[in-house]
């Protein structure tokens, strides 16, 4: 795998790093989506589902499904760079 | 009168005009166009057909129904959008050749026959090309040469495919048309080109990116959607486009998480919309095609959307490669503001428009029992989610600062950008208006707790795994390179694949790939040598040559005179 | 008055030629030729009209009735080639290019105008003749004027071009002549007419069959069908540039005739192609011009060159529907040629406007034009559209007589190289677009007076109308096809 | 070909006299030759040949310059047209006079056989003219080569 780059960069114009870039809302963000992930899994439990699969009616299989097709995809096409990565200038 | 003018034909004559006009008479001018198209078009009866003898076919350049209709009503929006979003654009090339290939978008909707639709096909090819050709670089010829041969070729089969199907059938009317025959595998397979299927795909990827920002934003809109109308039309239900349109939903999206340029992220990105809609086209039941319609309409304002903001962003920068981008959410918040409602009705959260017309694909896919295809639709949904639903915001205006400091975009792309943006979120929240225009009769409810439950915890938890991969840094980092499609087919031969094979398979390849190519290349030498002037094809002969053939001929025709004599 | 249109259709320009020399001033000369030219279409079109109500019109020179008399005879082909060469001319002759890129010395305009009208005259003659050593006579008038009118050419080339022009135009007339004489020789008739009811008979007379070769092969150098098309380039290519549109447009579509005229007139599609099985001796010369031309017109640096080159592959296309030998195939080849005639004509114009201005016709000379000249660079892509056969324009609908013509005849191979070669149109014609629209302008210039541009676009505008509009060339094509195939109407 | 230096033909005496007797007799030859075309041998293009040779001679032995004063280049050029614009206008005066196109029988109402032996005799006349002037035309076009 490659190196990755320095996670943070100073920002070579020295000015005031924005609302996002402030680790502290960076970590409300997470917090946040944590909890309404929580919260979805959690609305499975009130109310009856209507998959056309019985699959689906498994409690937080989307969840699990968005979670592993995500992990998934990224994995393999990580994997996959190793075959088709090459230099800017290839065609040229 | 008004009748009487083919659906299409006011901006392709119009855009003629346009030369002639200066400044904001120009602009007000070329805006006006698809608006009077638009008129002309609801103003038609909703069935209506005009039918036409030539060359003594029977012929109907017109053909109103609902299915055309739809199709018509939004290629006129994203024509109306595409001009607003290129007003500041002073190219009279682009001008003209957008207005006619929108102009031919439209007249080929229409089409109520093979040849009507073939004429308009061409007629888009070649006026798109121009869009390419306007970014003048070397890149950008070569890309718009490779996608003018293509998008040709792509006609040729169906005119010939048409011409056979006429000869079997004696019909050339455009309706369904099943693979039945030879004549009518032939047009699936010109469809197919245009439509972008897997294999046949990488003209998108190719060319698209080259185009200039403006360019672009039209490009997106027409050819690829009028495929998708052409292969509802002629086959609906064929059973082989749910495996097509399923691979061509899950297999872009690996490239889409590799690429660096967010313009060709985005290429594949529509690649991947088109797969839903394909996927819905070959269930072919009321409500998958509903859903392919529905889809189609939502899909070209959010995929026009994402496109401006790409193409404010390289309009700005003069890049959209995503190693040179970061930070610009400073610059250009409401780019980033209207970036971020593209995202989230291409990666269908509910409330927005992709929500409202992925999931009648979704659910008609479950209701016909198509497991495999609804496994993998989910699979994509949540890839969708990765990388426009992310990556381009993400990587384009938040992420690593990388000092970039410019200006808003412009007043007329940011107005573009808003309409747009507000019809993402409109249609999202009010979808009764979409579901009216649909070709059939609609009994569907996207809004109940499963769907929205099932489809915010796909995406929420697409998002944590985002965090997550992130944080532990398994995320791929954006380099800068290229990443090898169906393309280096034809533009870098075999020889490479063979190095990672292992040397003997490397020896035997380079030994095929190496005699292929040289057959090729010997091929395309000679004819190059052979007909270049100074060859023997491309020079005149001397006089006495040339004598001397003429006696060879005179040779030829009398020892078939000869041997036929004694009749 | 009007029973001697015939005759007088082709007297007109031959007597108006040594009016020319009386005149003298140029601007006069210039005005008398655009109105003889004029004059003679009005003529053929009446002559169209009345052929097509009232029959085949026949007329006996001086009296002497058929076969022994010359007779001028017209039937729907010939009315029709009539109008194409008389509708060119009258386009050509008055546009404000004619002397761009002529080698005319002071004060001799008027033999050039001359020489455009005898040859002008001579075309008329082949085209309306029923006698075949008339039409010799006539082939011999056209060559010798326009040898005279291609050595007027600006470059010193022109001269040789003229000169192998000349000679492989005097081998093409021998062996014409040849051909005729060894007709006369069996059957004591020059009449065509007269032939036709005479030579079944004779069929199997090995003179008559070295007669039809000498005829075909004759014909075929003058039509410069594939490996005998060598004259061509050169000549087109020197020529002034107004006289390589006249002369494209209009020579090779009468030596089309002539060899249609003896195929089907004089021998008979059934001897032809059904006992000597000659398709399968001109179909793959037809073939191999239509990809030889275009490959070679893809390669060319001179635009005057690649519409030579492009003209090859046209008289390709236009033998392939002489090779059908039925109604679609002729009605294509036929279609072809009068489409064929008014875009090559466009174009050859266009390019005589690039000359006026920039007083070169390469390439790289309309690079940028786009913008300087847009409605000659216009003209330049619309006439290529037409090349290519583009649907709209009327190249479309030639080629898809062609394809049918060929799907009918059960060749398809044949419709699927037709497709074939016009990608490879594509490919010189974008060349074209391209160098004009996205090039560096090499030349400050402006666009041409409208006394240049407007009878380009007549004619370039003329290939979209008759894209769209088929019934008068269709219908005349087909009413030809049907007369040359002696199918009654 | 070239042509000799004319200076050098002028200067010889023998050959100045003998032509000037010659020519008007060559003249006068070409004139009945034309006349006699239409019932003895001959005929316009004989006799426009001969006409012709006798100014050629003219030019050989006196020179270009004089040639030309006497038959100056418009003239030539200007008959070459008469002469073919005679031959049509018959044919086109056959069709005024209402027969077909060269039907000279027309040209006199009373005896279509008088009528026959006018038009070819006008006929003859225009092929003469032009013959004649073509031949001088390619005359003067040969020797003025190389002087311009």
């Amino acid at each position: 795998m490659e190196p990755h780059p320095p996670q943070n960069p100073p920002p070579p114009t020295g000015d005031e790093p924005g609302w996002p870039e402030r680790p502290k809302n960076v970590r409300r963000l997470i917090a946040l989506t944590i909890v309404l992930c929580v919260a979805a899994v959690a609305a499975d439990l009130f109310y009856s589902k209507h998959g056309h699969y019985g699959f689906e009616n498994i409690t937080g299989f989307h969840a699990l499904y968005g979670f592993f097709s995500y992990v998934g995809l990224v994995l393999i096409a990580g994997q996959l760079r190793k075959f088709l990565r090459r230099e800017e200038d290839y065609y040229d | 009168m008004i009748e009487n003018l083919p659906p299409g034909m006011i901006l392709i004559l119009g855009a003629l005009l346009v030369p002639f006009l200066r400044g904001r008479v120009a602009g007000l001018y070329m805006l006006l166009l698809p608006v009077l198209g638009l008129a002309q078009l609801l103003a038609l009866p909703d069935q209506y057909s005009l039918n036409l003898e030539f060359l003594g076919y029977e012929l109907q350049p017109v053909r109103v129904d609902r299915l055309s209709r739809i199709f018509g009503i939004i290629f006129h929006l994203a024509a109306f959008l595409s001009v607003l979003y290129s007003l500041h654009v002073k190219d009279r090339i682009q001008q003209v050749s957008g207005l006619a290939y929108a102009g031919a978008g439209i007249g080929a909707v229409f089409a109520g026959d093979l040849i009507t639709l073939f004429i308009y096909w061409e007629l888009t090819a070649i006026t798109s090309v121009f869009l390419i050709w306007a970014s003048r670089t070397e890149k950008a010829h070569r890309a718009g040469l490779r996608y003018l041969v293509v998008q040709v070729l792509s006609g040729v089969l169906l005119l010939a495919g048409a011409i056979m199907h006429y000869e079997e059938s004696g019909s050339l009317a455009f309706g369904h048309l099943g693979l039945g025959s030879t004549g009518t595998q032939l047009i699936f397979l010109g469809f197919g080109i245009k439509a972008a299927f897997p294999l046949l795909h990488n003209w998108l990827q190719d060319a698209y990116p080259q185009a200039t920002p403006t360019g672009t934003v039209f490009l997106s809109a027409f050819t690829t959607k009028l495929s998708i109308y052409a292969l509802a039309r002629g086959y609906a239900g064929t059973d082989i486009l749910i495996p097509i349109g399923a691979a061509m939903t899950a297999f872009p999206i690996f490239f889409a998480v590799l690429e660096n340029d967010l313009r060709r992220v985005l290429a594949y990105s529509l690649n991947n919309q088109l797969g839903f809609m394909v996927v819905g086209v070959g269930i072919g039941t009321e409500l998958a095609l509903n859903g392919t319609a529905a889809h189609a309409f939502a899909h070209i304002l959010y995929k026009a959307l994402l496109f401006m903001t790409m193409g404010a962003v390289l309009h700005r920068t003069g890049t959209t490669k995503a190693t040179d981008l970061g930070g610009l959410y400073k610059s250009m918040p409401w780019t980033t503001f209207f970036c971020l409602i593209g995202a989230a009705s291409i990666s269908a959260f509910p409330l927005f428009s992709g929500f409202v017309s992925k999931s009648m694909i979704l659910t008609a896919a479950a209701e016909e029992h198509h497991l495999g295809a609804f496994l993998v639709l989910l699979f994509a949904s949540a890839g969708v989610l990765h990388h426009s639903g992310i990556k381009i915001p993400f990587y384009g205006f938040f992420g690593h600062d990388r000092g970039l400091r410019t200006r808003e975009a412009p007043l007329n792309m940011l107005l573009a950008m808003g309409c747009a943006a507000a019809l993402c979120v409109g249609l999202g929240v009010w979808y009764e208006p979409l579901y009216a225009l649909l070709p059939y009769a609609v009994d569907f409810e996207p809004y109940n707790v499963t769907h929205v439950v099932t489809q915010l915890q796909l995406l929420l938890f697409a998002l944590a795994a985002f965090i997550f991969m992130y944080k532990v840094h398994l995320e791929p980092p954006e380099i800068r390179a290229i990443h090898l499609d169906t393309d280096w087919f034809y533009r870098r031969a075999g020889k490479r694949l063979a190095l990672s094979l292992g040397a003997s398979v490397q020896s035997l390849w380079a030994a095929v790939t190496g005699s292929a190519l040289g057959v090729a290349g010997g091929l395309g030498a000679w004819v190059a040598r052979v007909h270049r002037p100074g060859g023997p094809v491309g020079e005149p002969l001397p006089s006495g040559k040339s004598a001397l053939w003429a006696a060879l001929l005179l040779f030829a025709f009398l020892v078939l005179a000869l041997l036929v004599s004694d009749i | 008055m009007s029973e001697h249109l015939s005759a007088l259709i082709v007297v007109l320009p031959l007597l108006a030629a040594p009016v020319c020399l009386l005149l003298r001033q140029t601007r006069m000369v210039r005005a008398w030729t655009s109105i003889v030219a004029w004059a003679c279409l009005c003529m053929a079109l009446t002559l169209l009209e009345r052929v097509h109500t009232g029959g085949v019109i026949t007329y006996a020179m001086g009296g002497w009735d058929p076969p022994l008399g010359i007779e001028y005879r017209l039937d729907a082909l010939n009315a029709y080639l009539l109008v194409i060469v008389t509708a060119i001319a009258s386009v050509v002759f008055p546009s404000g290019v004619i002397l761009t890129d002529t080698s005319l010395p002071e004060g001799k305009a008027h033999l050039y105008f001359a020489a455009l009208l005898l040859c002008l005259a001579g075309l008329l003659g082949i085209t309306s003749t029923g006698d075949l050593f008339n039409v010799f006579v006539f082939v011999e008038i056209t060559s010798l004027s326009s040898y005279t009118l291609i050595s007027l050419g600006k470059n010193r080339q022109a001269l040789t071009a003229a000169f192998s022009y000349l000679v492989m135009g005097t081998i093409g007339g021998t062996f014409l002549l040849v051909g005729i004489g060894f007709l006369y020789q069996v059957t004591g008739t020059l009449n065509m007419n007269d032939l036709a009811l005479r030579l079944p008979e004779l069929l199997g007379s090995r003179t008559i069959l070295a007669g039809f070769a000498f005829l075909m092969v004759g014909g075929s150098i003058k039509l410069a069908v594939f490996p005998l098309h060598q004259w061509l380039p050169n000549a087109y290519t020197h020529a002034p540039a107004a006289v390589s549109a006249f002369i494209a447009a209009t020579a090779t579509k009468v030596s089309y005739y002539l060899l249609a005229r003896i195929i089907f007139t004089v021998f008979g599609a059934a001897f032809v192609f059904d006992a000597l099985h000659l398709h399968w001796l001109l179909m793959p010369l037809a073939i191999a011009a239509m990809f030889a031309g275009s490959l070679a017109a893809v390669f060319q640096t001179d635009l005057k060159r690649l519409l030579a080159y492009s003209s090859i592959a046209q008289i390709g296309y236009m033998t392939l529907g002489l090779c059908m030998a039925s109604e679609t195939g002729l009605t294509g080849g036929i279609v072809h040629l009068f489409n064929h005639a008014l875009m090559k004509g466009g174009l050859f114009l266009a390019v005589a406007c690039v000359v006026m201005r920039t007083g070169s016709s390469s390439v790289n000379a309309i690079s940028g034009l786009g913008r300087k000249m847009p409605l000659t660079m216009a003209a330049i892509v619309v006439g290529g559209l037409s090349l290519i056969g583009v649907p709209g324009t009327a190249g479309f609908i030639s080629k898809w007589y062609l394809v049918v013509g060929a799907l009918e005849r059960g060749w398809y191979a044949v419709s699927v190289l037709i497709l074939l070669s016009s990608l490879i149109a594509v490919v010189y014609v974008w060349r074209l677009v391209e160098t004009a629209f996205f090039g560096v302008p090499e030349h400050e210039v402006c666009e041409v007076p409208w006394t240049s541009w407007l009878p380009t676009w007549i004619l370039i505008g003329a290939t979209l109308v008759f894209g769209i509009w088929t019934d008068v060339t269709v219908g005349g094509a087909s009413a030809a096809a049907r007369a040359l195939l002696g199918v009654t109407p | 070909m070239s042509i000799k230096p004319p200076m050098r033909m002028r200067e010889k005496v023998l050959l100045r006299v003998a032509s000037k007797a010659f020519i008007p007799l060559i003249l006068l030859f070409a004139l009945y030759v034309q006349f006699h075309g239409d019932f003895g041998p001959g005929g316009g293009f004989q006799a426009g040949v001969i006409f012709a040779a006798g100014f050629v001679l003219f030019g050989l032995i006196f020179g270009l310059e004089a040639l030309q004063q006497v038959v100056p280049w418009s003239i030539v050029e200007r008959a070459v047209a008469l002469g073919l614009l005679v031959y049509g206008g018959v044919g086109v005066s056959c069709i005024l006079r209402g027969g077909r196109f060269l039907d000279y029988g027309v040209l006199d109402h009373h005896s279509p056989m008088h009528g026959q032996h006018l038009g070819i005799l006008i006929i003859e006349l225009g092929v003469g003219l032009t013959v004649a002037a073509t031949m001088l035309a390619i005359f003067y076009a040969m020797a003025g080569r190389g002087r311009a």
